[in-house]
């Protein structure tokens, strides 16, 4: 570590201290039976409880961005540090020590993801317009790209942008857009040349979301939240200065978000009260509040889920220093996501082994029917953020090096292309 | 179909089998599409009673397999296992799993001829609802099994007229709606078999919320409740092994439908939906999943039918109680993985509340777990086949 | 069943009941630690034990045949009996109540599908010539299909056919040809115009193995033995009247050959030695020998296998049931093939695991290292008679209606087909 | 590489061991491609001396982590990892996992400086071959585990200089070719390891045929064969626990070097193999399989790298016994499944006894169960987490 991460680290040490409170012991006993029994994936709260979190974040955000870490890497003329990503992970580790409020409201799309979009592909005057505004904690941004005929292929998109004088004029809907409700700004990938090949006649937006024609409709999934959102888009106008990129060079800009998002993939690790679907103490105290502990087949599941998440642990660790030591993240970053999604997966179906009868219904038992929601969340581990198919072919063929498909077409017209025979908007 | 089915011995032939499933997979299709299902599951008393009556009237689904002595058919478990397949495969919300199979066959089993009389021409006729309440404090099934150690969670003692009982079911399929309930409950003279009104004093019942959003559980609760005894006082046992081996049998027939209807909507979709301008079927990754769901649900499918037929006492049939443990071992893992990869197969769409798919994910863990789960099912295999 | 298959059983249990002995009672405890403890898949039986072998399955091929067992549902002409495969299979069934030689060596290749083919689509003398005697028991049949470079893709055949007046004069390489060094003729798949479609360019020949220029070599599989050959032609002349089939058209021969390779697939069954892997008791046995009884992780892993197994083993029975009734198996038989590699392969680590080290090296010890040659074996069932790849496709494209790839080239000429990079001869 | 490798308080850098990767896969490319390895494997040994007494002079890599004390660098766990995933890499047959990972350890662990000073430069110096018997009577390794069950399967009683022993170790790895052999026996005071001389009077040592073609196994017989005690009488269970850490985690390293030579042999045959006028690659069966394979390995060689660090103290570490076991259920099973998809994907041609995928089919089930298997390391890693 260079030395001036040293008093780096010293002056957010003291910042932490003033502002928040340490976490007492990190190897804190699991208190079977007390407080709060959920293991949900997706957050289920209420509006006001949400909207309340969303109040905190932002005003973490503030404090940070106030005292110099709201955005340690990014130029000191949109309100950055200017520091390096070393001091940024320096600075992540230290604060997870203490007791923040959970600020990925902001950070999972818009400052990771958003943030860097806009900072290499947008005008100077729109970068001085939002950059600083969110990293503040003042704006929420979010990503509209994914659409109902556009998932894993996600260069089909369709919804369409016409130029109008120095405006354009979108229309079409995106889907899977998650904090949609809570934005101010939203990344929009558009058609604007159909005569093109599918990735060459695309073109980025910022959308402004509280702008004429955006609607946001929430999007229930299978556990009974709604953690995402349609937004549907007719004749809203964008001013061309809203534009990211060339036209018809969305796709560009596109892989600069996608990038971003990879490189996150591997911090979500097993935090949060998912995590306790992994955590072999937890889980250890599940086998001995159901009398399972000598149980050589419960056993059995438990050391190998165990291993394998221990193994997954070590492999984001491992990943982690090497992006201390300034290495790039390449796509093995998708085997983290793989092995999250398996084996958080695998810890919803054993624990639902253990709870048995007592999670076809509610008995009230602590500890027993609060797995049902982790449960049902773990099939979009397998498909959100990438489907397992998508992760797969990437690492054959950018990592191991296996030819592509042929048969698959990226050159004709997108007009030319084949759609999915029912209807879709 | 009472009437007329040609019903022979008690058994029907393969053209009847056919006719029987065309005719309750039409009378589904028209009463029971999705919104139909979704509309019934929301519902006061979670399910239909308009259709219920005509699966009674129209098809006589009710009485096929239940007793000819009691107003049912006795067409047997194979002709059964046909309508389950159908039912489960629209995932339709009904009282037959609990009133017919579980407490029809609870009835059928205590050798009860008073009590035979008095309920099952009800159960048949689809008038009488019952339920069977799982005996474990955890709301397991075996008495003598790995999830015995909880013991029997409802006590009866010699009452005014018959017992009374004190204790807690913790999980009741059907249970709040249930004209009557039997009970397992331990008596002086062992576990036993009663019966008690669904209004009778002293039975408290609370509705809880389901993993299955198409099959309704209750919590009963009994204080000094005055309960009939049903059978030989401390005969529940023998019962309920056979309760377990036809309920098991009878629901591996349900999750086989269940699974086809995540195949075919999984192949539909993979033919249907473009993505790299290729139907996502002409991918290996998708058609090599498909492909796997196939595998299952034919060797889930074999093991239902074997376990239905040895149930039948079918001339070469297996021992009926180690095919119907295979069957429910088989059919609730092939399930469960089908309803897991159809989700997959549909990408985003697949897990959005929408979508049918979750309903069959959560019908399939819930039915997974019913009698236990994984660990117990396993053990009771291997007891059953002796080891 | 019909009336007459009630006499016929009569005729051939008399038969039987003369010329071999009934099994004693079929519920045998298994006996631990008493006799062979072998559970090979493969033989490893050195030559002169399998020389013997196939003089006894011959022998008893012939006494079949001359009591009017040995091809019950042939035609009389050629020594067939004439009737349904309703009395095959009740034959079949009776049987193997008796104790009598295997005649897989014969049956298995030759008689259950060289046999059909050649009546199917040789001229009259040649069926004359040849069938009487395969199902004599006289001669046995090989299948010449597989080439180093056509496996999966069996049409890509390169053996070449080349007309010399009223002969042919092939050559080439053939490969995975089971009982090769016993067979007196060999029905092989040859390219005789590389200017056509792959499939339209293919010629069937029946090939006197005893003729110049044919070379068998035993080819050694990984668990040691050398159950195929590799056969080399050099030069070897055919008659015309030889050829199946028109001259291109013997794409259509192999399909012949083929659905009867399907058709026999399912009745493997779990018989044998390897059958062991997954037989209950024995597991059980092995089990109770090392202490694991009570072992609920081992009794767990043995209650998930056996239920797969008995599943399967009810499949089979259906599919038995239903041919018996007349009704043609559909290429959902593959499934019973692929069940058929998974559950003896899970047999086969199970028991690896319950031995333990004693694996690792032959420590003498009964039931031990016997494991090995199976659990060597069980990569061969994935990919024998079809890889799994090709069972999932099959199951996927010809029984759930899916579309097949795009990109696989069945029109271009098959010189111009692209080949491996390596040498292959 | 004695001399010239950079070894700073007996640890060395990432660069120093990139270096030592490169400059063992280069002698190893020079002295050890599958013509040289079936051929060393098949000779009368079992292992080429030559290219053994050159790793030793030419590297050093027998010295490498052994004790600076006694003839080694110090080198640690990381730098050992790196030579073992190499050497397991190409299946070198070579007496290295038992002379220098076994018996080294043992040796360094039991705190014996004469016996120490005796054996280990040998070791080290690739002079002395030393092999470790296991001390079950069943091949196990554990003295309180869950394979424990056989008891110690060599006795050591008081004789005339120092002790004699008497019973059978029915697995030791490379054990006929050493020039001493290492043996957890018991004593009075309790697990004590001895050392034996190869030559040794009442001591026979039978080769048996093995499942993995590159490594030797030996079975001895003790008849009051003439032993010296090394370290504390009663002793022996530390050492052993110590060398079931360190050599499962040298093992993970040697698996995930195995594993990836599948997958690169995978992926080449993938590039290259034409069938229905694309290569194999093309197809996303194979391309998943691949995948898959390479996803296992990541974490494999993520537990493997994490257990070596742990066992050299880093920073930030977890539990070395935890790590240890971790990546040795991680990593035999990753190797077992790999091995076994490489064959797979190489179609018929992989089951041939010419094409090596066997051979490293034949390493991963050995390794996977060398120190017990599933059924033990499961436990064990349960144990170690305090379970």
């Amino acid at each position: 570590m260079p030395s001036d991460t040293d008093s780096f680290v010293e002056e957010a040490r003291a910042f932490l201290d003033t502002h928040a409170t340490r976490r007492t012991g990190g190897g804190q006993a699991v208190q079977w039976g007390v407080g709060d029994d959920q293991v949900a994936y997706f957050s289920a709260d209420p509006p006001d409880v949400d909207a309340a979190r969303v109040a905190e974040a932002k005003a973490w955000q503030k404090v940070r961005h106030d005292n110099g870490f709201g955005w340690i890497t990014g130029p000191a003329e949109f309100g950055g540090r200017g520091l390096t990503s070393v001091h940024d992970l320096a600075y992540d580790a230290l604060e997870a020590e203490y007791d923040v409020p959970d600020t990925s409201v902001l950070s999972l799309i818009g400052l990771g993801m958003i943030g860097p979009t806009i900072l290499t592909h947008a005008q100077e005057h729109i970068r001085r317009r939002y950059l600083p505004a969110m990293y503040a904690g003042d704006i929420i941004a979010c990503q509209l790209f994914s659409e109902p005929g556009a998932g894993s292929d996600l260069a089909s998109v369709r919804t369409s942008a016409v130029r109008d004088g120095d405006e354009w004029v979108l229309s079409g809907q995106k889907v899977w857009t998650s904090v949609a409700q809570h934005a101010a700004v939203g990344l929009a990938l558009c058609r604007t040349d159909p005569d093109k090949p599918k990735h060459r006649g695309i073109t980025a937006f910022l959308v402004d979301m509280a702008a004429p024609g955006v609607e946001i409709r929430p999007l229930r999934q299978m556990s009974g939240g709604a953690d995402f959102n349609e937004v549907f888009l007719t004749d809203v106008r964008v001013p061309d200065d809203h534009r990211l990129g060339d036209v018809d060079g969305g796709w560009a800009v596109a892989l600069t978000t996608l990038m971003n998002e990879r490189a996150s993939v591997g911090g979500e690790g097993a935090a949060g009260p998912a995590g306790r679907a992994v955590s072999l103490p937890f889980l250890a105290e599940l086998l001995r509040a159901n009398g399972r502990l000598d149980d050589a087949a419960a056993r059995r599941e438990l050391a190998g889920l165990y291993a394998e998440v221990a193994a997954t642990d070590y492999l984001n660790h491992q990943s982690l220093r090497r992006a201390r030591a300034g290495e790039q993240p390449g796509p093995e970053a998708s085997v983290s996501k793989l092995m999250y999604a398996r084996n958080l997966t695998r810890g919803a179906h054993f624990a639902a082994e253990v709870v048995g009868p007592r999670l076809v219904a509610d008995t009230g038992e602590w500890g027993t029917f609060a797995w049902a929601e982790l449960l049902l969340a773990t099939p979009a581990l397998r498909i959100l953020g990438g489907t397992e198919e998508i992760m797969k072919n990437i690492l054959a063929e950018r990592v191991l090096g296996l030819p592509k498909e042929p048969g698959i077409d990226t050159k004709s017209p997108f007009r030319e292309l084949r759609r999915s025979g029912r209807g879709e908007s | 179909m009472t009437g007329d089915l040609d019903v022979a011995d008690g058994r029907i032939g393969e053209a009847e089998l056919e006719e029987l499933r065309a005719a309750t997979r039409d009378f589904l299709t028209a009463k029971a599409d999705e919104a139909a299902v979704r509309a019934a599951a929301a519902s006061d008393r979670g399910y239909d009673e308009k259709v219920w009556a005509q699966m009674a009237e129209q098809l006589g689904l009710q009485a096929l397999a239940l007793p000819a002595e009691h107003g049912g058919d006795g067409a047997g478990m194979t002709a059964l296992s046909v309508v389950l397949g159908e039912l489960g495969r629209v995932l339709l919300p009904a009282p037959f799993f609990s009133s017919v199979v579980l407490a029809g066959t609870a009835l059928a089993a205590a050798g009860d001829a008073d009590a035979a009389r008095r309920l099952l021409p009800g159960i048949a006729a689809g008038t009488t609802l019952a339920a069977l309440a799982a005996p474990g404090r955890d709301g397991g099934w075996d008495l003598d099994g790995a999830d015995a150690r909880g013991g029997l969670a409802v006590a009866a003692e010699p009452g005014q007229c018959g017992v009374t009982l004190d204790g807690s079911a913790p999980l009741v399929v059907d249970g709040a709606g249930a004209d009557v309930v039997l009970v397992v409950a331990a008596g002086p003279a062992g576990p036993t078999l009663c019966a008690v009104d669904g209004t009778a004093v002293g039975l408290t019942r609370t509705s809880l919320p389901t993993l299955d959003l198409t099959r309704r559980v209750a919590r009963l609760d009994f204080w000094s409740t005055p309960a009939t005894v049903v059978g030989e006082p401390g005969g529940a046992a023998g019962v309920l092994r056979r309760v377990l081996d036809v309920a098991t049998a009878a629901l591996a027939a349900e999750q086989v439908g269940g699974a086809r209807a995540c195949l075919d909507a999984a192949t539909a979709y993979a033919k249907d939906r473009v993505q790299f301008g290729r139907p996502i079927g002409t991918f290996q990754a998708v058609k090599h999943k498909c492909a796997d769901m196939f595998t299952r649900i034919q060797v889930a499918d074999a093991a239902a039918r074997e376990a239905a037929a040895a149930l039948d006492g079918a001339a070469g049939a297996p021992d009926p109680g180690v095919a119907a443990a295979v069957a429910h071992v088989v059919c609730s893992e092939a399930f469960m993985a089908v309803a897991a990869e159809n989700i997959q197969v549909h990408g985003g769409i697949g897990f959005t509340w929408e979508h049918p798919a979750h309903l069959y994910f959560r019908r399939a863990k819930s039915s997974q777990l019913l009698f236990g789960g994984p660990a117990v099912y396993h053990e009771r295999l291997l007891a059953r086949a002796g080891m």
